[in-house]
């Protein structure tokens, strides 16, 4: 085991480690210090462990870790994003007893969302993944209120069945290997061939579009954002979703290719990234827009990867993370900046709003700013036919809700006495704000294999003005029509749940009252007498 | 059978003897707790738990050591006409399994016995230990019993021992319960007795190995299995025959619920297990199989809903107690061996054997957890329990961590029992059971998730206990849930050990 | 040998008689009391004839004795029965 | 002329099992069941097997019927509870008993031939047991586990059965002797019990070599003990009492001690050495005799309805 | 089959048979438990007729019948005899705790009631 190794180790064991430290009493009073300092380690080898880090925890653990270049971005990002946010939470969440059940489950969920990155083993991943999915429950719920109960169970019961089918498929794909708890790579090497292959490719995509969000899979996003504190929806949004994304990265075929699913895909993800901006400008609550832009975000990084398996393209899955890293830091530092909006007024109001707009446009992919050059390092990848015009109209869509999202804002602070967010809250959002300007342009030359000289041409500039234009043209049509604010409730398409609720509730009386009549007497003993005449039967069928 | 009996089928070990003991230590117990009356009764208990479960180590010992499994021949008489004892790795897993939950529910009910030392040697705490001892010793009776008249014996012993427990805090519902459950059980009893005097009159033998080696003609043999396994089924309360458990397992005392739901269905189900695989010949064990994983899926399916549906916390236990029993009997297809495999060898046998055990870990945990949930507030309604996480921390992370294995989560025994199931249900291409084992899986889910969603509630108004509730009370809980969770580093190939002593386990290679 | 065969079935074949009007006298006497008698005296009288007509076919004393014991027996336990159903029957419908 | 009496205790048995399920009352029916008990044993006479003739006219004639008769009486104010309403379901139960019945009676008729037989084998090991009767060799050395497993179970039924006294009363004793005991029963409690025991010891002493037994015997102690207590001639004895609990457990607990001792002795758990195994085996029996008759008495005066007079 | 082919053995099967038949049917359609009781009793009775049927079918070696079948019905009858006593127990209990001697007042009672 070398150092690499133990770094990587490190990354899922020391917020564990902390997690299990807060038993102690004396610990506990400190745990939301803590927070911080969790994802350090994670950062550490993100930053410094070589790629293709590898190291393998013997029986009975089981646990085999590995950190590849997709890997190590996200890691990166996420790490530096939950740091930053950790830090967030301690001076935003205060020192009440119920802080630190906040600090528990955040440095469980920490755990969890940093693992996936780095497992290489199928057990791991899902004891990871369940680990990370699970307890984000505990931060959903914080609050207590209505709405969070009700988004909390809306979020399980998807949860489960986001196990459930991510169970089904691991097992079909584990179970044509000679080995009990096979590499993930090796696995999926041999998914092309199987027979399976339909079946698992639906079940992951499924199961891992769940945890993304993918329409209409994201009831839960638009529910638990706005339901969780502040720092915690930065981290759901920002990273706990990219979960599902670095599962289809790891799960899916890219070096074969799966063509049928491929353009499944990308037909979701077109699906998806509309949608949830045509949803997203009718909600009225900052948090909620946010929620929604995530959902067409994930959108557009389902249409990439859709792309990639389309065309056995495995270097498409570096630009997948390189998107993601974007839309982890920015959409961290948006939900931040919701936060310290709120309890910013006077003076310091108007460079906070600013910051929170750059943040907010360069989602659209606005000039110079990460967004913009993760909008122009996917573009080969998406080529320059009908497919690449669906998806700049898409970026002009999320330029339309961002300025939806900055009137927003602008609108609710607009009250605010004066007063200015505590340092302590102020910091990590500039950092995490820095972070999502710098590390994008450090990572470009790598990631899109040109300098970024290319990006000043005229040409580059106006295929990331044109998109913009047309959102702000379409924001001056629809702040036009006053009937779209609220016309569609948060979580959309739940309240046809209702609807169906009621037949549900029939079923579940009709089991009742079976149950009821099968428990008397009679009809059990009855029972017995037919059990043991069909057994025989059975029994002499056989012989 | 006549040639059998020149060359005896049982030779006698010399670890043989320690089932005798495993047998008839708490026997030993009952009759001094009887004669030297309350006072001693509890120190009498604890005495022979801790000789219990040295000798369940020993027993281990013995079979990891020799590698094969352990055998008694009572007073030398060689079956047909005698009685033997074997425990094989199966077995000797489940006499493990069995001294862990009684270990931990004696010191439950130690514990709980403390909080009312008024009463300590009253009625209720003394019939609690000598009926403890009594299902102690009809489990390994069961658990090594070769002879089917022997284990019907054993299995009445069981009853007997069971139906008081229900009703041990004397409530007219529990009474009720009790009787229901009494004669459910002897319903089953008879018709076990049935086949057991059918088998005798076409083998003349009761020997399960002799049996096992008899060729069966004619409508007999079937008939006669057909009624015992229906038996067995009655008293293992697979649906659609669970009429008695709910109520039984829901009324009866936290610890004696724990015993009841993870040790003592255990008991028919395991006696099922060898009927089918060590008695019925293997083509007649396919088609019944198939039969019982119907059964089994149904139960997973209604009983999990069912148990969605309860308002009280130990009625959603119980409910769940027969949804994942019926996880056991859809191994039946899965394990359905080959002619290089015998079913023993399969991993859907390790999946079902570390269901069982885990099953049992999690469930006692559940119900010791909830019995101090109860002990604290005085009721067990899951709707006003919000906010019990606070004042009963452990009980509650017990809760969740037993939860965790019935859900099938990682790391849990659960978990691997269920991946080993679904492969199982992949490889052999049973669709249908992948299905139900992952819907059974959910509906676990959100059972388990309506009462930690409760324990995490921080309602307007703290919920208060009304006593104080001692740590050591909720303990014993969390040791049976942290097990369970252990188990999940088992490894995920089959268990070697389990196949120790099964026929042809030379030829059995991991798949 | 005759002799004691023929005696055997006189006596058994009285006994015999005695059981069924008694039985007779138990299925069409009206009331409790009165069939309480037929019964009592077909029993202990019928069994006698039967015990005395039986005896001569006895191989050892042994088994002669252990006959005249079921007979003694069972008029304790008749004569016991039959008393304590009468007390019944009379407390339950005091006077006559 | 055998063959015609079978005939007609077959349909007597059917008649009144029959009877049972038909009849109004309880009382009845159960009155009716005991005739049923005593004609089956009867019907054990008939196919050789005078040993369990002996305890189904002890048990399902005598001691069932007794304490069937008792809860009756104790259940007397209660509503008529009947067989349950549903015409149709009883119908259909009724189908499935009678395809029950004719498949277990094809299964009777389709018994191997010649029939598998311990008979020879059990014959074989008589000598070393010392004993003359073959099932009570049966029961107390080839399966001596089951019989002792068997006197767990009614000790276990004992403990149930008290454990369902209330709080108040546990430990106290039952009440068997009525308000007034009448003047006939007092005499037949003076005069039976010697009888009684006599008999007792006869068959338990024979029980090694001829037709009898510990259970018959024992049966027949708890008959005379009970009727004791009826007539109110002997108190009923506290469950707490020290004497008491040391009889019930006397039995099993000497046959656990020799079968232990069975390891130094002869080499295994309940194995007897040749030379002393009559001895060993009529010792444990006596001492069984005496648990048996006072279980069966104790389980037939229900739980402590009495406080405990300290 | 001629009736006077027949052996005892046979017959007395045939018997247990009808008689497992019979109790099974007082068992199930009866709602009171006394009688519940006394049909348990029955079926007891015609499952150890069977036994008999057995033991007399192996008669052999000088005894009229196998005596291990044999002996197995007299434990058989024990355990029965516990049984019912156990049951007989409850059933006063319960019927002193709530004056009813069915099971189906307890069964109405719905799986959602409170404690």
């Amino acid at each position: 085991m070398n150092a690499a190794g133990l770094l990587l180790a490190a990354a899922i064991l020391v917020p564990l480690i902390m997690a299990a430290a807060c038993m102690s009493p004396g610990i506990r009073r400190h745990a939301p210090l803590l927070l911080a300092f969790a994802p350090i380690p994670a950062l550490i080898a993100a930053l410094f462990s070589p790629e293709g880090s590898f190291v393998l925890f013997p029986a009975p653990f089981r646990m085999t870790l590995l950190l590849d270049r997709p890997g190590a971005i996200l890691l990166g990002g996420a790490a530096l994003l939950w740091s930053a946010a950790g830090a967030f939470a301690a001076a935003y969440m205060g020192r009440k007893p119920a802080t630190i059940r906040f600090a528990i489950w955040w440095l469980l969920t920490l755990a969890g969302s940093l693992g996936v990155f780095v497992v290489g083993d199928v057990v791991s991943f899902y004891l990871v993944y369940t680990l990370a999915s699970l307890a984000a429950y505990g931060l959903i719920v914080h609050e207590q209120t209505a709405s969070a109960h009700r988004a909390g169970v809306v979020y399980v019961v998807l949860a489960l069945f986001s196990e459930a089918f991510l169970l089904l498929a691991f097992v079909m794909l584990a179970a044509s290997h000679p080995d009990a708890n096979p590499l993930i790579r090796d696995v999926v090497a041999t998914l092309p061939a199987s027979l399976l292959r339909n079946g698992i490719a639906a079940l992951l995509i499924l199961g891992f579009g769940l945890k993304m969000g993918l329409v209409p899979l994201h009831i839960w996003l638009p529910l638990a954002h706005p339901a969780a504190p502040m720092p915690a929806s930065s981290v759901l949004s920002g990273v706990v979703v990219k979960a599902g994304v670095i599962g289809l990265i790891r799960f899916l075929p890219f070096e074969a290719g799966l063509p049928i699913w491929g353009s499944v895909l990308i037909a979701v993800g077109v699906v998806t990234a509309y949608y949830g901006v045509a949803i997203g400008v009718t909600q009225t609550r900052a948090k909620t827009i946010l929620a929604y832009s995530t959902v067409s975000q994930m959108g557009l990084l389902a249409v990439l990867l859709g792309v990639g398996l389309d065309n056995a393209d495995p270097a498409g899955t570096m630009f997948v993370a390189y998107y993601a890293v974007h839309h982890t830091l920015v959409k961290g530092a948006l939900f931040l900046a919701v936060g310290i909006l709120a309890a910013t007024g006077g003076a310091r109001l108007r460079p906070a709003l600013l910051l929170t707009a750059i943040l907010a446009l360069s989602l659209g992919g606005m000039p110079l700013t990460s967004g913009a050059l993760a909008k122009l390092a996917t573009k080969p990848l998406l080529g320059y036919g009908i497919l690449g015009d669906v998806m700049s109209l898409a970026g002009a869509g999320s330029t339309l809700l961002m300025l939806h999202f900055i009137v927003t804002v602008a609108r609710d602070a607009r009250q605010n006495p004066d007063m200015s967010a505590p340092p302590g809250q102020v910091l990590p959002w500039l950092v995490v704000a820095a972070a999502s300007l710098i590390i994008p342009w450090s990572l470009y030359p790598a990631i899109a294999g040109e300098s970024v000289q290319g990006l000043f041409q005229v040409e580059a500039l106006w295929k990331l003005l044109w998109p913009m234009a047309v959102g702000w043209l379409a924001m001056l049509i629809v702040s036009r029509l006053p009937g779209l604010r609220g016309a569609v409730p948060e979580g959309d398409i739940v309240v046809l749940a209702k609807a169906g609720g009621a037949a549900l509730d029939r079923l579940l009386l009709g089991v009742q009252q079976a149950d009821a009549a099968l428990r008397r007497w009679p009809v059990a003993g009855l029972g017995l007498l037919i059990i043991a005449a069909l057994l025989a039967g059975t029994l002499m069928l056989g012989a | 059978m006549s040639p059998l009996a020149t060359e005896p089928a049982h030779v006698a070990t010399p670890g043989g003897v320690l089932l005798v003991l495993a047998v008839m230590l708490p026997v030993v117990a009952v009759l001094l707790m009887l004669a030297l009356g309350p006072r001693w009764t509890r120190r009498i208990a604890l005495a022979t738990l801790a000789i219990g479960l040295l000798v369940t180590i020993a027993i281990l010992a013995e079979l990891l050591r020799t590698g094969e499994a352990l055998t008694y021949v009572v007073g030398g008489w060689q079956p047909p006409l005698g009685i033997a004892l074997r425990a094989d790795g199966t077995s000797v897993a489940m006499l493990a399994m069995t001294a862990l939950v009684i270990a931990a529910t004696g010191c439950f009910g130690y514990a709980q016995q403390q909080l009312d030392p008024a009463t300590s040697h009253g009625r209720a705490p003394t019939s609690f230990w000598i009926l403890l001892m009594a299902v102690w010793s009809a489990l390994n009776a069961i658990f090594v019993g070769e002879d089917l008249f022997n284990l019907y014996v054993a299995l009445e012993l069981l009853t007997f021992a069971a139906v008081p427990l229900v009703c041990l805090d004397g409530r007219a519902e529990t009474m009720a319960a009790a009787l229901r459950y009494l004669m459910f059980a002897l319903l089953g009893s008879l018709l076990y007795l049935l086949g057991t005097a059918l088998i005798y009159g076409s083998f003349g033998t009761l020997d399960i190995s002799l049996l096992s080696q008899a060729s069966a003609e004619g409508p007999v043999f079937p008939v006669a299995l057909a009624l015992m396994i229906a038996g067995l089924l009655a008293k293992a309360a697979l649906f659609p025959l669970h009429l008695w458990l709910p109520p039984a397992h829901a009324g009866a005392p936290a610890s004696a619920s724990a015993v009841l739901s993870a040790l003592v269905i255990k008991a028919p189900f395991f006696l099922i297990l060898r009927l089918v695989l060590d008695v019925a010949p293997p083509q007649s064990a396919a088609f019944a199989g198939q039969f019982l994983a119907v059964l089994g899926a149904a139960s997973i399916l209604f009983c999990s809903v069912m148990a969605l549906r309860q308002a009280r916390l130990k009625l959603m236990i119980a409910y769940s107690t027969v949804a994942q029993i019926g996880y056991l009997f859809i191994v039946f297809p899965l394990a359905s061996g080959s002619e290089t495999l015998p079913p023993w060898g399969t991993i859907a046998w390790t999946g079902g054997a570390l269901q069982l055990i885990s099953h049992a870990l999690a469930k006692a945990a559940m119900f010791l957890a909830a019995g101090a949930i109860a002990e604290a507030y005085g009721h067990d309604r899951i709707s006003d329990l919000g906010g019990f996480g606070r004042a009963l921390p452990i009980s509650a992370a017990a809760f969740g961590l037993a939860g965790l294995s019935l859900m099938g989560i990682p790391p849990s025994g659960g978990f691997v029992a269920k991946c080993l199931l679904l492969t199982a249900a992949v490889i052999g291409g049973h669709p249908w059971l992948a299905a139900t084992i992952l819907a059974g899986g959910l509906l676990a889910g959100s059972y388990v998730f309506r009462v930690v969603d409760r324990a995490l509630a921080t309602p307007a108004i703290p919920l208060a206990p009304r006593k104080p509730i001692p740590r050591r009370l909720e303990l014993a809980a969390l040791v049976l849930a942290v097990a369970a969770v252990l188990l999940g580093l088992v490894p995920l190939q089959p268990f070697a050990f389990l196949q120790i002593g099964r026929p042809d386990s030379l030829t059995a290679v991991a798949p | 040998m005759a002799a004691t065969e023929a005696f055997t079935l006189v006596f058994v074949g009285a006994g015999a008689v005695l059981f069924l009007a008694g039985t007779l006298g138990l299925l069409r006497f009206p009331d409790t009391l009165s069939r309480l008698h037929a019964l009592s005296k077909a029993d202990n009288l019928g069994l006698g004839l039967v015990v005395v007509g039986l005896l001569p076919q006895c191989e050892s004393v042994t088994g002669a004795l252990k006959l005249v014991c079921v007979w003694l027996l069972a008029q304790l336990s008749a004569a016991t029965a039959s008393q304590l159903i009468a007390g019944a029957v009379y407390r339950r419908k005091p006077g006559p | 002329m055998s063959l015609l009496l079978d005939l007609a205790l077959v349909a007597w048995l059917l008649a009144l099992a029959l009877y049972v399920t038909s009849a109004r009352g309880d009382r009845d029916a159960i009155v009716a069941f005991i005739a049923f008990g005593l004609l089956l044993g009867l019907g054990w006479t008939r196919i050789a097997a005078l040993d369990v003739a002996l305890t189904e006219a002890a048990i399902g004639g005598g001691v069932t019927g007794m304490l069937l008769l008792r809860a009756e009486a104790h259940l007397r104010k209660r509503k008529p509870g009947g067989p349950s309403k549903g015409v149709v379901g009883k119908a259909v139960t009724a189908v499935a008993c009678v395809m029950v019945t004719v498949g277990l009676m094809l299964v009777v008729l389709a018994f191997p031939s010649p029939a598998p037989t311990l008979a020879p084998a059990a014959a074989a090991a008589l000598p070393a047991t010392g004993l003359g009767n073959p099932v009570t060799a049966v029961l107390l050395a080839y399966r001596a586990l089951d019989t002792l497993l068997e006197k767990v179970v009614l000790i276990l039924a004992l403990i149930g059965v008290w454990s369902l006294a209330p709080d108040g009363l546990w430990g106290g004793a039952p009440r068997l002797r009525p308000a007034l005991v009448p003047e006939p029963l007092a005499y037949l409690a003076q005069m039976l019990p010697p009888f009684g025991v006599l008999i007792a010891v006869y068959m338990c002493w024979v029980g090694a070599d001829a037709p009898g037994g510990t259970f018959q015997a024992g049966t027949v102690l708890a008959a005379m003990w009970l009727l004791v207590m009826l007539a109110g001639l002997s108190p009923e004895p506290e469950t707490r009492g020290k004497a008491l609990r040391l009889t019930l457990i006397a039995g099993p607990a000497l046959f656990v001690a020799i079968g232990f001792l069975g390891f130094a002795m002869a080499g295994g758990f309940l194995s007897y050495p040749e030379s002393i195994a009559k001895p060993l085996i009529v010792g444990i029996e006596a001492a069984l005799t005496l648990s048996i008759a006072a279980t069966l008495g104790l389980l037939v005066a229900g739980p402590a309805q009495m406080a405990s007079g300290r | 089959m001629s009736v006077a082919a027949l052996g005892p053995a046979t017959l007395f099967g045939l018997c247990g048979a009808a008689l497992a038949g019979i109790g099974l049917f007082v068992v199930i359609t009866h709602s009171g438990l006394l009688r519940r009781i006394v049909g348990f009793n029955i079926l007891g009775a015609g499952i150890f007729l069977v036994f008999g049927a057995v033991a007399r079918r192996g008669a052999g070696a000088g005894f009229g019948g196998d005596p291990v079948p044999q002996a197995l019905v007299i434990t058989g009858i024990v355990v029965a005899f516990s049984a019912t006593a156990l049951a007989v127990a409850l059933l006063q209990r319960l019927f002193d705790l709530t004056g009813r001697e069915t099971l189906e007042a307890a069964q109405e009672h719905s799986p959602r009631s409170e404690a």
